[in-house]
């Protein structure tokens, strides 16, 4: 027997920590229009290739190029301008109001506001999504009232979840937004039941998973993709990877060692990596991943190239883990500046217009912030019944839940 | 009337259901073609298509997982996990998900679904074929936990939990899938062909859940069962002779307080019975509240026969069950008092 | 003596026991550089190095998994699981391998093991951050089950679990990390620097698994409470002025029951505190024990005050959370009994 | 919005069903010897071609062929022979004493044992197998004895077991046999654990983990795989597909749509697909994954191709689901028969020598049977202690369990 060498165990570490100087090299990125557009049948295993290339379509004049570039006309791209500058200044004012005392807890989506405003642009009425907790922009931008989601955020009396639920967690069935759960890509595998569920009834409506680059360490996500991969149900298999999970990054979920659209490639379900910061890529894979799974052609699986440029939450400081100026050196780019500097490449913008438009929605989002805070917020004004934490539980309340309601006397 | 085993009785309610309902779909791992391991699925594919009785893959998280999502588009999920004993990779779609989903949602969403499991032991299946969870399931709000003792029940039962618009976990003692099995290993079964319970009608009834049945009168002390260990209590009363009311909870939440706590009103003394490991399980919470409803009439401590706080051994099967003596002499035990 | 709170106490606990064996392993979802959510492992991977303290995938299947591979290959993991509502998806590997591996395979293999995971309401977490999942644990044969009310007890049990050659959940109700909260969440609460039970002595010291700890002799009533809920039954006795006993269990499995049934045939009467749901809560199995063990000398029912049978809410955290008021009512009304 | 054409689900159904004429065309098998071998070293994604294909050295003349061929010695080859038909009559003499009535269940692995036989001459002393119910060969292989595992099967006096596991959940830790899990897969990532406690403490140990192709949709296995590609350990992971779990055919897994050995990819681990008919493929990947583990070069999943040739189990019955014929169809041929004709071949042997030879092991056999029946078998004579049942829950017996024991009166 020969003499061995010991063993020693690989610990995964970013490139850097605080006080170090921001280092993206791991991410190579293709030049915008580069990466080739299969037809939606194509097989699986002959688009291996794309799994381990970035879909872009925005190249740094800000000009739409190759062959995923949708051609939005301009009216599109400002809806998409307006739903992401929305969705950011709709979280800025929530985490300042978390910060005001207003509510316990909030979860921004800042710097990916592109992945889900230029996602939902690819679905229609009836489609469902299964969302996480950071696909506030599903909502934005299908301008659902933000007074509603902000009682949420609030949990006061016009919250409709009646204060149940933790801020952020929605659940807007109308809008094609299943109710966020706060336990981790749960809705993974649900998606893919529902998706299932529209098959075996003859439907035409898909449904889209999501779950962050962390979050597909967990059990559903394989259970999702081995479902997905057999039944094939239309369902689009959507991963945000935004680089971190709380103070992980990519590394500690298996993303040293392949890209997350990879993970596909063994259950036989095509996919495509995308650059999560490109509105228009954004809008035309979601597309063509909607397409296939309209045509009864099974899931797509999509890894968004992103960055998470905010905190995980309001309990959260990234400032302990990774240098500040990560988020700056991010080599995809900001997706409102991005899509702006397109706009105005089409002659349709300019920064006065934008900075206009900015100024308006700012102003929508506070009127809001007001309407919402005179409902109640969660330690002040109007509150959600007492009663109401007893209700719901069943569809008709059993009699222990009767007499607990009593004991409590509400 | 027709006569069923309880295997053939649960079959016929889903085959009434998926006739009846066209949401009603049924998987589970070897589910479709071959007909499940207990064959209680047998014929379902051929009668009702693919795309409403199939198998699915060996991921119990998947499973539950893919029923709430089916649940929430509108259809009606049976799903099956094979043994209780797998049910732990699922549990978590069961309790963070089944269970709060009508809650978390304001009612938005729900989970209207069943899942089977064959549970408890007598069958030497060791420690991985002869569990019983059902506390685990108790302790989770927003899941009703139903568990039949006969053919009649079963079908009943099972109708009614398909019809509920609320997470039901049906829970099927295999012991008792061909016969009233009373804990006399060494005895020939009577099958159900010979049991007034095996008598079930053809086509639609439902057994509302959150009702026991008092299967035995009886002024002496009140025993409380279910499952297989109804059939126990049954022979353990004959061989003793004691007066024992015998009452079949056949859902456990919600669960039937009035008939519990008329009868312990009545004979003052209460013997409970389960298979599942004695520590927190069901009888533990039968326990407490039959004594905080009926403290000043009890005249002996309540006793509790159940399974050991041991894995579920595999030769020592009958030192483990929790058998038609040891019952006789808690029946007693309590008398003495 | 240097003060602690519940956080330093529990990381010099891994610390004192990373330093003397080598064998110790700490890894969890954010545990490593960051040193865990809640800060409890701040500082051990610079000190021990990254293989012995490290981040893992968030897979708490896979955390549990690798833990018992670690366990029967030698090792002694701490593994994290960042809530306790999140174990869930490891529940499988804690109830089918940790719990059974040293019975099923004869003692060939073990899982020597900590699982410790936050635990608890009264910190505005709503339904998946503030659950209390004991019952879950107790239920299963081959486990122990240990939840400590203060930074003393927290050190000192922790390193008995660590060393301990059982699988040991290790529950940390959070709401006293940072200091002794007794449900008056409208007062400022006492620092663990300004609390005797803050005191925490250097280098190793273990607290024996399976002993309570009775916090404040009564004569008039037994209150059995854990975790948080030891403090909230303090500021219930204090302001109702009933001559309580109060009893903290520190761990459930293995169960002091001398000290409970000692207590209780001394009052005469028991109420029963926990913060999880009460149907098949822990506090059933209290109750069931009690009556059992002393029927005889019960005056008055045995009463729970524990969590609603719903999910935890959000902004109704304190009609949910058993307070000291409802405490304290409960106290009052054994008494009047 | 076009119209909609209504979705419909794809629900896996194997070839054939009992009646029809066996169908394996879905298996393409490529010439002994024509796959390439790469160095230990290799990355994973100059591989990816080796999860598509299969590796084997035994050509249909008996002759070992081709880059994988390993060289055995003749000795080293009858002893692989001895092994399997050792596992081969005792699984068939266990079948038999359940029918009998001396135990409750039997699991046997006919048709696949050159698999575990094979695989275990990879291993050395202190390394550590994490194995199903189907792998009894590994301990046949090492000639552990066969009383001793007879003793389990019949939950006797003598078994080590002390009564309380189903029967061939075997433990032996002396073998590297890790005790058996009646719940599937829960080993797979205890294995990838006890290879990283390996790394950790700087030992030269590694493991392997044993899954069969239906359980690889069960959690454990992507856990397995994720901690797998993140952390490195020595471990060698092998998905036994065998086509069918119980009555699924290995559709229902995802097998139609990619390869299991092509699940790695997605987690950046180099995986091979292997002849697991073929002893001698068998022994040289097995080695090849093995070299990789204990050069630090972390884990390698291998998906060995055979086929199920008896039932699930005493409870299961096969035509009822599958064409009785199927396994005489099996296009990778028996593993016995396969080495025996090589062992011709090479001129070391001959059919009369392997009568002898097999009569020999079913003596041995019989004799182990009869040795072990004389220390009581399931219903019959001596057991294991009642108090038994409550020892061993925990290292010290708690009280609550001495005073269940004292109410049983044992
Ligand atoms: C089952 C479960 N485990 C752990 C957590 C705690 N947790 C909440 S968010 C999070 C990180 C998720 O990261 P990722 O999936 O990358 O999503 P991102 O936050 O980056 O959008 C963790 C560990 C949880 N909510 N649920
Ligand atoms: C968690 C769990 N779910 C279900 C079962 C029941 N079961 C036992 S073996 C088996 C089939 C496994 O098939 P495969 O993995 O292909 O292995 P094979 O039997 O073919 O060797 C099933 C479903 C189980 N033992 N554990
Ligand atoms: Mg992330
Ligand atoms: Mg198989």
């Amino acid at each position: 027997m020969a003499e061995r060498i010991p063993l020693s165990l690989h610990v995964p570490e970013p490139a850097v920590r605080p006080g170090g100087r921001p280092d993206f090299q791991y991410l190579s990125i293709p030049q915008a229009g580069a990466v080739r557009r299969p037809p939606v049948d194509v097989p699986a295993h002959e688009i291996h290739d794309l799994a381990y290339s970035i879909i872009r379509v925005l190249n740094r004049e800000g000009e739409a190029v190759g062959p995923w570039d949708p051609g939005l006309d301009a009216e599109a791209v400002k809806a998409g301008l307006r739903a992401m500058l929305k969705t950011r200044a709709f979280d800025a004012r929530m985490m300042m109001a978390q910060r005001q005392g207003k509510t316990s807890f909030y979860m921004p989506s800042t710097g990916e506001e592109a992945v889900a405003c230029g996602f939902q642009t690819a679905l229609e009425k009836g489609d469902m999504n299964f969302p996480t907790y950071r696909q506030q922009g599903l909502l934005i931008a299908q301008d659902w009232p933000l007074v509603d989601m902000m009682c949420q955020v609030f949990s006061n009396e016009r919250d409709r979840l009646m204060g149940r639920q933790l801020p952020v967690l929605y659940s807007a069935k109308e809008a094609g937004f299943f109710s966020v759960s706060g336990n981790l890509t749960t809705q993974f595998v649900q998606a893919v039941g529902w998706a299932m569920a529209s098959a075996i009834s003859g439907d035409t409506r898909i449904a889209a998973a999501w779950v962050g680059e962390g979050s597909t360490a967990e059990s559903d996500f394989h259970a999702a993709l081995v479902f997905a991969s057999v039944y094939r149900p239309p369902v689009i298999l959507n991963v945000v990877n935004n680089q971190w999970a709380i103070s992980a990054f990519q590394g500690i979920a298996g993303g040293e060692s392949a890209t997350f659209a990879a993970r596909a490639h063994g259950y036989g379900i095509p996919s495509l990596r995308v650059d999560g910061n490109d509105f228009l890529a954004v809008h035309a894979a979601s597309s063509w991943a909607a397409e296939r799974a309209r045509r009864n052609l099974g899931a797509t699986l999509i890894e968004w190239v992103t960055y998470r440029a905010g905190a995980h939450s309001t309990s959260d400081d990234p400032s302990r883990y990774r240098p500040k100026e990560e988020s700056d050196a991010w080599p995809l780019g900001d997706p409102i500046e991005r899509l702006k500097n397109h706009l105005i490449a089409l002659g349709a913008w300019s920064e006065e217009r934008h900075t206009q438009l900015r100024a308006e929605i700012e102003d929508e989002v506070l009127a809001a912030a007001r309407e919402a805070e005179g409902y109640g917020t969660l330690h002040d004004g109007p509150k959600p019944s007492s009663a109401a934490m007893f209700e719901g539980v069943y569809k008709e309340m059993p009699r222990h839940l009767r007499e607990q309601r009593q004991e409590l006397g509400v | 009337m027709p006569r069923r085993t309880m295997v053939e009785a649960i079959r016929d309610a889903l085959d009434v259901m998926m006739a009846r309902d066209p949401r009603v779909v049924v998987f589970g791992e070897d589910v479709g073609y071959f007909g499940g391991v207990f064959r209680c699925t047998e014929g379902l594919q051929r009668k009702y298509g693919a795309s409403r009785c199939f198998d699915a893959p060996i991921s119990e998280t998947g499973i539950i997982g893919v029923a709430v999502g089916m649940g929430a588009y509108g259809l009606r999920p049976v799903a099956e996990i094979q043994f209780a004993d797998y049910m732990y990779p699922g549990y978590d779609q069961i309790v963070s998900e089944a269970a709060r989903l009508r809650y978390r949602s304001a009612g938005e969403f729900t989970a209207p679904m069943v899942v089977r499991m064959p549970c408890g032991g007598g069958i030497f299946g060791g420690q991985t074929h002869s569990q019983s969870p059902e506390a685990l399931f108790t302790h989770v709000a927003g899941l009703k936990t139903v568990i039949p003792s006969n053919p009649y029940d079963a079908k009943g039962l099972l109708i009614a939990a398909i019809e509920d618009d609320d997470p039901v976990i049906f829970l099927e003692p295999k012991r008792v899938y061909n016969g009233p099995f009373n804990g006399h290993h060494d005895q020939p079964i009577v099958p159900w062909a010979r049991h007034p319970l095996g008598e079930t009608p053809d086509g639609h009834y439902a057994i509302p859940l959150g009702q026991a049945a008092v299967r035995r009168e009886g002024a002496a002390v009140t025993v409380l069962a279910y499952g297989t260990m109804v059939h126990v209590a049954e022979a353990a009363a004959e061989e003793t002779g004691v007066d024992a009311e015998i009452i079949d909870l056949r859902s456990l939440v919600p669960l039937d307080v009035e008939t519990i706590v008329r009868s312990v009103m009545k004979t003052g003394r209460c013997v409970i019975l389960h298979e599942a490991t004695r520590t927190s399980g069901f009888g533990a919470e039968l326990s407490a509240q039959v004594q905080e409803r009926c403290f000043h009439h009890l005249e002996a401590p309540i006793l509790r026969v159940t399974g050991w706080d041991t894995p579920y051994p595999h030769a020592q099967e009958w030192d483990y069950f929790p058998g038609p003596d040891r019952v006789g002499r808690a029946l007693r035990a309590v008398l003495e008092e």
